[in-house]
């Protein structure tokens, strides 16, 4: 292989192996997108209704995750089934309907003042009686919109509670705290919401991996 | 224009440098490398006095964390009394009795390898975890990294050792060319007379070897004295 | 090589002169131009009186700058136009290795503007700190901080509250600060290292675990300010926004009272007053 | 030898066994395999929050070291320490062979290990610069993502920690490794084996920060700032093994800089007749010997931190995040003047060539070199002005920061003018180095505002700090790197570059460069913080402007890559001995160099910059007499 000829194949070859690695390389970033959810809307189309079903878990287990010692928060589809998607596309100006099932023990709050719930539709109700505030050690959770004043501390299992669940999927049969909660989205955007509770075991200051990474305790409103 | 090099690559014109430059080679990349551990070490020097004058959340030394002041100095004491021996053996070359210098190079190894497993011993017994604050931080990573450089000194230490060792019937028993450079056909040495170079090697091995355990000294002062 | 012919340098005097008057004129010409309409235009604006003298800071940089550029710019049009080779094959230019008097008064020349603009920042520096965060115990601090208006700014991922000791420690998550104030943000951070950035006010001062830095801001009158995060503090650094507001003092002191009563129930929950808090769970914790 | 030479190759299939690239690269893979176990084995029981992080540091680190041991053995490193702990007598150089092969293994021949340098940084420098691309992609838009916000933070750091690692030896590795041991006429560098361990170092650090995406890459860009550094996920740790290769790297290229520069100069060669080259390059290696140790210690306590848990950076453990800040800034600053005083050497180096004339004020261009070597230690607090970290302290390193102008300023005068009356002619590396002039022009007054406390206040950690150290290290240091290549490469490989291609490149690099950096400077004043995934919607036109014009400062980096491949390849236009008419030494040796360099050492009677005087070339002879210890 010698000549123009040879040297044209392996700059060819070459450059269609730096295309293919390129490619690889690129998408090695492009993973980690969960894939969005649309919860059906009701109602009309100035002011629509969604009803968002939720449950945050310990941790999300094999069936769900590369990391199955996570802690999570999972979405019930259409079909009834959990997944784990955090990202959740509402319809702009709407009520949105959330009730969420913990099945996660206490972790605590590092900033006292996330127990105060904001940014709500009437009041966060757990286990059908509102919620004032809940004392720093008790939150297991929070769901945050900053962007939209929207704040939830989620009440923990009890440490001591029989039949807790230890990872996902957890049947609602199994020893958990129901939190409902009533918000508006806002005009259209691109919202983040997160937990802020140091509720990640293991990492510095309890915020790393499952809280840094958009699928477990991080994700978006694709309000549109 | 090329008067310089008509010669292209026929390697017998060029192959072959005198020893003295190779000396000279040594003897400066000892000192360089004395001012780079020098400033690698100064990193922990700053750590210590740093996190000392903070003293975040009154950990910087909990009352338990004191490590043996037994162990600590034997370690120290080793390093320099090694240093001090390869110093005495250079002497000897110098003045050609090498079966003296032979012999102070295997006891200062012995010492330097002493020294390492006595640390490895005070690691193991020292009653404080890597967690308690940052003395024992500090204390940890500056005794390791210590520890490592000083295995790898050692190292050097017994190339030059071994070396003259197994020449020591010199001339009868001269190196081959090239067993060292994997290149076992290689027909005449690229460096003229390769064994004169453990003078200069010993020398610049001296120099930096002292200046390790002049560190040693220092950590020794600042981690148990201080 | 050719053998060295003096080539371009017909008239070397008049060179010179010719370079220096062209760089004179530019000047002339374009540092008023630079100063009035790019000087009044820098942020971060008229927000308070540190960001007015940062302003004031950037502008006479500027006009201090542009000469120094133009001298650099129109030296290498000058002479890339009238020194360049006009021949094909290579002659040589003449052998001028230096000049005592250019080096001379070229190293005094950039001594004395590096010596003024180091002086001149420091002075505005002293004033009051400038805006920036100067640590737990500030040393260039504005006249009457004795009476600055303490606000705490608390920095976690990924969100800043703000804690206001003189109005019973209540803990907001909005910054609304009274207009015509001289004020003392005291920033610490609960995890990472943040930095809060109050835009228009020309105030930045990074938040780090258990340490209390701070800043000084005299505020002028209402306005709306962006506040950023300006050190990398995770994933949703880019995310970690809000607006502030400056108000007067009637709407603040209704404000404040609004906050207190709506967050009395959480006050009791909240630690007692400290320049900072260190984080816990401290290390790996669960 | 000779004998070498002249013996039979094996074939092609036979030589792909014994020690290369392809070895080194199995072996890594089975060292990680083998330390990722033993990681396991050692703390799996033991530490149980690992279970819980999903993550085992420790194995992590173990695998990366077994994975670069067993990379450098496979590469032949292990043959000669080997021979030496068995008592076998020093030798200079490993066994040469000829061809292609030589390049894919550890070689002791200086110009083999400039070439793969140039190939190797190269390679890293256009992931880097992909890094980019994806970056500004990303910006398009404030609100419609295209990476996740985490991977975003990784391409970030990705994009800077190759660039700022990589490029530290982006002259000093290819040039100063194959220039220097010419220009002051000895035939290797002081030490071989180390000149070729700091670049095999270099590719395996590249490839370990490349695998960080296998470990959810990390989240804190170049500075690796704590405590986020030990919050971070398995990703982190590639990050660390990365620089402090890249550390040991430095540092043992500067120590064979200066080694070999203070040893081995010709006889003749004066310190004042030096090359201003070299003078740069024993200004680096200086910085590179003395800085890279602080990083290789603060990357070690981040790595205690992480896996023994000790607490350096913990402030709720007794430690503090002030004391990374510190050390890694202690490296950090000097790093850039790394990054920046070989492009100052470069561009002084080329133009008396181009100007036909002696370098203007030899001496004081090498007090501006090391006037900047020194200052350089003394100013890194000015990146933490608003952190609250000695704040009384400000306005000396604002002092210290601003003096730095001024030795900086000698180079800009001695360069400017060596171009007073001279015979100016604008060939491709002379673009390259007047290009040089505006962006470190508008990157050093830019940095006027960045050193100042008050404006330092609005600008610190905004897109106006990015624009400038973009304008002073791609526009100071990529520019002069592609002026050396064009330079230098007739030299290097006997093959001219295209000379109308090199002129597109130049001007599509020039104009779209500052078509994308200038208005960043707005950007930033405009209250843009860095390392952004969104940002506010005000922006979005001049964030899409940069963006645009950085794609086509990428396409830019093409027409190079074309230009090389086909000039080097297809052309193949033989390039003249000396085809600048220089009077440097190098260049009065055949293109390309014999594999010795000189038969004889040379004997040095002048310094290279003699243009325009009589008695110019030679400026060496061989030595009358042959050199010491001929066998």
């Amino acid at each position: 292989m010698r000549g123009p000829a040879g040297k044209l194949v392996g700059v060819a070859a070459g450059v269609a192996i730096a295309g293919v690695l390129i490619g690889f390389y690129i998408s090695g970033y492009l993973v980690g997108n969960t894939t969005p959810f649309r919860p059906a809307a009701q109602g009309s189309a100035s002011s629509p209704t969604v009803h968002l079903t939720l449950q945050t878990v310990a941790a999300v287990g094999p069936t769900l995750a590369p990391h199955p010692d996570w802690v999570s928060y999972l979405v019930r589809d259409d079909g009834g089934h959990w997944r784990r998607s955090t990202i959740f596309t509402l319809p702009a100006n709407a009520v949105v309907h959330v009730t969420l099932y913990n099945f996660d023990g206490a972790s605590g709050l590092r900033n006292p003042l996330l127990g105060r719930p904001t940014g709500l539709v009437g009041q966060e109700l757990v286990d059908g009686k509102p919620l004032a505030v809940m004392p720093p050690d008790e939150p297991s959770h929070t769901f945050a919109v900053p962007a939209l004043g929207v704040l939830v501390p989620i009440a923990p299992v009890a440490d001591d509670a029989k039949n807790a669940c230890g990872y996902a999927p957890c049947a609602l049969s199994m020893a958990h705290r129901t939190v409902t909660f009533t918000f508006r989205t806002g005009k259209p955007g691109h919202y983040r919401w997160q937990c802020f509770v140091p509720c990640a075991a293991g990492f510095l200051y309890g915020f790393g991996g499952p809280m840094q990474t958009v699928g477990y305790m991080d994700g978006f409103l694709d309000v549109v | 224009m090329s008067s310089l090099a008509d010669h292209g690559t026929e390697y017998g014109v060029v192959e072959s440098e005198p020893p003295e430059l190779l000396g000279r080679n040594l003897n400066s990349a000892a000192h360089l490398l004395a001012s780079a551990t020098a400033f690698f070490f100064l990193a922990f020097v700053f750590a210590y006095f740093y996190l000392r004058s903070l003293d975040n959340d009154h950990l910087w030394r909990p009352k338990h964390v004191d490590p043996s002041l037994t162990l600590g100095t034997l370690v120290m004491a080793l390093t320099v009394a090694s240093a001090v021996i390869v110093r005495l053996g250079l002497d000897d070359h110098r003045s050609g009795r090498r079966a003296q210098w032979r012999l102070k190079g295997a006891v200062a190894l012995a010492a330097g390898v002493v020294a390492v497993v006595l640390q490895v011993v005070e690691w193991t017994t020292v009653g404080f975890g890597p967690a308690d604050g940052g003395y024992a931080s500090v204390f940890v990573g500056w005794t390791a990294f210590n520890v490592f450089f000083i295995v790898g000194t050692l190292v050097w230490l017994e190339n030059l050792v071994a070396t003259s060792i197994r020449y020591r019937e010199i001339p009868s028993g001269a190196p081959a060319p090239g067993h060292a450079s994997g290149d076992p056909g290689r027909m005449g040495h690229d460096i003229f007379d390769p064994l004169s170079l453990v003078r200069q090697g010993l020398e610049a091995l001296s120099f930096y070897w002292t200046f390790l355990a002049g560190l040693g000294v220092v950590a020794w002062v600042i981690l148990y004295l201080a | 090589m050719a053998t060295p012919a003096i080539a371009g340098g017909g008239r070397p005097v008049s060179h010179g002169r010719r370079f220096l008057l062209l760089w004179l004129a530019a000047c002339v010409v374009v540092t008023p131009l630079v100063a009035i309409f790019l000087g009044s235009a820098i942020p971060p604006g008229n927000g308070s009186e540190q960001a007015t003298s940062q302003v004031f800071d950037n502008t006479l940089m500027l006009a201090l700058l542009t000469p120094a550029t133009l001298l650099v710019v129109v030296f290498l049009v000058y002479v890339l136009v009238s020194f360049r080779s006009r021949t094909t094959e290579v002659v040589d230019g003449p052998p001028i290795r230096g000049d005592s008097r250019i080096q001379v008064s070229w190293i005094a020349i950039t001594s004395a503007t590096v010596l003024f603009l180091a002086g001149f920042g420091t002075y505005e520096l002293v004033q009051s700190g400038a805006g920036g965060g100067q640590g737990p115990d500030p040393a260039f601090q504005p006249p009457g901080h004795a009476k600055a208006l303490d606000v705490q700014v608390i920095a976690q991922q990924w969100e800043f509250t703000y804690r206001y000791p003189a109005y019973g420690g209540v803990e907001v998550p909005h910054l609304v600060l009274p207009a015509n104030t001289l004020v003392r943000l005291d920033v610490t951070s609960l995890d990472a290292i943040h930095s809060f950035w109050a835009f228009e006010l020309g105030v930045k001062a990074d938040a780090n675990p258990g340490v209390d830095n701070v800043a000084y801001v005299t505020t002028k009158g209402p306005l709306t300010f962006d506040i950023h995060c300006a050190e990398l503090c995770g994933l949703w650094h880019g995310y970690m926004f809000d607006t502030g507001q400056v108000v007067d003092s009637a709407t603040f002191a209704g404000w404040i009272k609004k906050q207190r009563a709506y967050f009395a129930p959480v006050l009791k929950y909240l630690p007692p007053y400290a320049e900072s808090y260190l984080p816990d769970p401290a290390k790996r914790a669960g | 030898m000779s004998a070498a030479a002249v013996e039979i190759r094996p074939p092609v299939w036979r030589r792909l066994f014994g020690f290369n690239a392809l070895t080194a690269v199995l072996l890594g893979v089975g060292g990680w395999y083998l330390g990722w176990f033993i990681g396991h084995q050692v703390t799996g029981p033991s530490i149980d929050y690992f279970g819980d992080i999903d993550q085992n540091d420790i194995s992590i680190f173990l695998g990366y070291f077994l994975g670069v041991g067993g990379f450098l053995i496979g590469l032949g490193f292990g043959v000669y320490p080997w021979a030496r702990l068995r008592g076998y007598p020093p030798s200079l150089r490993e066994k040469e062979t000829e061809g292609v092969g030589r390049y894919f293994g550890l070689c002791t021949d200086h110009k083999v290990v400039g070439i793969q340098y140039l190939c190797g940084i190269g390679l890293f420098f256009f992931i880097g610069g992909l890094n980019a691309m994806l970056i500004r992609a990303e910006l398009l838009s404030p609100t419609n993502h295209i990476f996740p916000p985490g991977q975003y933070l990784t391409l970030v750091g990705m994009h800077g920690t190759m660039m700022m690692g990589m490029m530290t030896s982006g002259i000093l590795g290819p040039f100063a490794n194959y220039f220097v041991p010419l220009m002051i006429g000895a035939r290797r560098m002081a030490f071989p084996r180390i000149e070729s361990l700091t670049f095999w170092l270099l590719m395996a650090a590249g490839a370990i920060l490349t695998t960080t995406i296998f470990f959810g890459g990390f989240p804190t860009g170049w500075t690796g700032y704590e405590p986020l550094n030990d919050q971070a996920n398995g990703g982190m740790d590639a990050y660390i093994v990365f620089f402090a290769l890249v550390g040991i790297s430095m540092c043992l290229l500067g120590l064979n800089m200066i080694a070999t520069i203070v040893t081995m100069r010709a006889p003749g060669l004066t310190w004042s007749r030096l090359p201003i080259f070299c003078w740069g390059v024993v200004a680096t290696s200086i910085l590179n010997l003395l800085a890279a140790p602080v990083l290789i210690a603060v990357l070690a306590m981040a790595m205690l931190d992480r896996t023994a848990q000790t607490v350096f950076f913990n402030a709720s453990g007794g430690g503090s995040p002030y004391l990374y800040q510190n050390l890694f800034w202690v490296f950090g600053h000097p790093e850039v003047y790394i990054l920046a005083l070989p492009g100052f050497a470069i561009v002084l180096e080329l133009l008396p060539v181009f100007a036909r004339k002696p370098l203007w004020g030899y001496r004081l261009a090498v007090a501006g070199l090391l006037g900047v070597t020194l200052l350089s230690f003394l100013v890194w607090q000015h990146h933490l002005f608003v952190s609250g970290i000695n704040a009384d302290l400000r306005p000396f390193y604002m002092l210290s920061t601003e003096l730095i102008s001024i030795p900086t300023g000698f180079t800009f005068i001695c360069g400017l003018m060596t171009l007073w009356r001279g015979q100016i002619r604008f060939t491709v590396p002379m673009l390259f180095c007047l290009a040089w002039f505006f962006n470190f022009l508008i990157g050093g007054l830019s940095g006027v505002f960045l050193s100042d406390v008050p404006s330092d206040v609005t600008t610190h950690g905004s897109f106006f700090s990015m624009a400038h150290f973009h304008y002073t290290i791609m526009g100071g240091l990529v520019f002069t790197f592609f002026a050396a290549i064009y330079y230098w490469i007739p030299k290097m490989t006997g093959f001219q570059l295209n000379e109308l291609l090199g002129k597109i490149h130049f001007w599509v690099m020039f104009l779209a460069f500052n078509s994308t950096f200038a208005p960043l400077f707005a950007v930033g004043f405009l209250g843009q913080p860095r390392r952004v995934v969104s940002y506010p919607a005000h922006l979005h036109f001049l964030n899409e402007w940069v963006s645009v014009s950085a794609f086509v400062l990428g396409a830019s980096m093409l027409v190079f890559l074309y230009n090389f491949v086909y000039s080097l390849l297809f052309a193949r236009i033989p390039a003249p001995a000396n085809p600048w008419g220089s009077l440097s030494l190098e260049w009065q040796l055949p293109s390309p160099v014999p594999v010795h360099d000189f038969d004889r050492l040379p004997v040095i009677s002048g310094e290279p910059y003699a243009y325009g005087e009589q008695g110019g070339p030679p400026i060496a002879a061989p030595a009358p007499a042959p050199a010491g210890g001929m066998s």
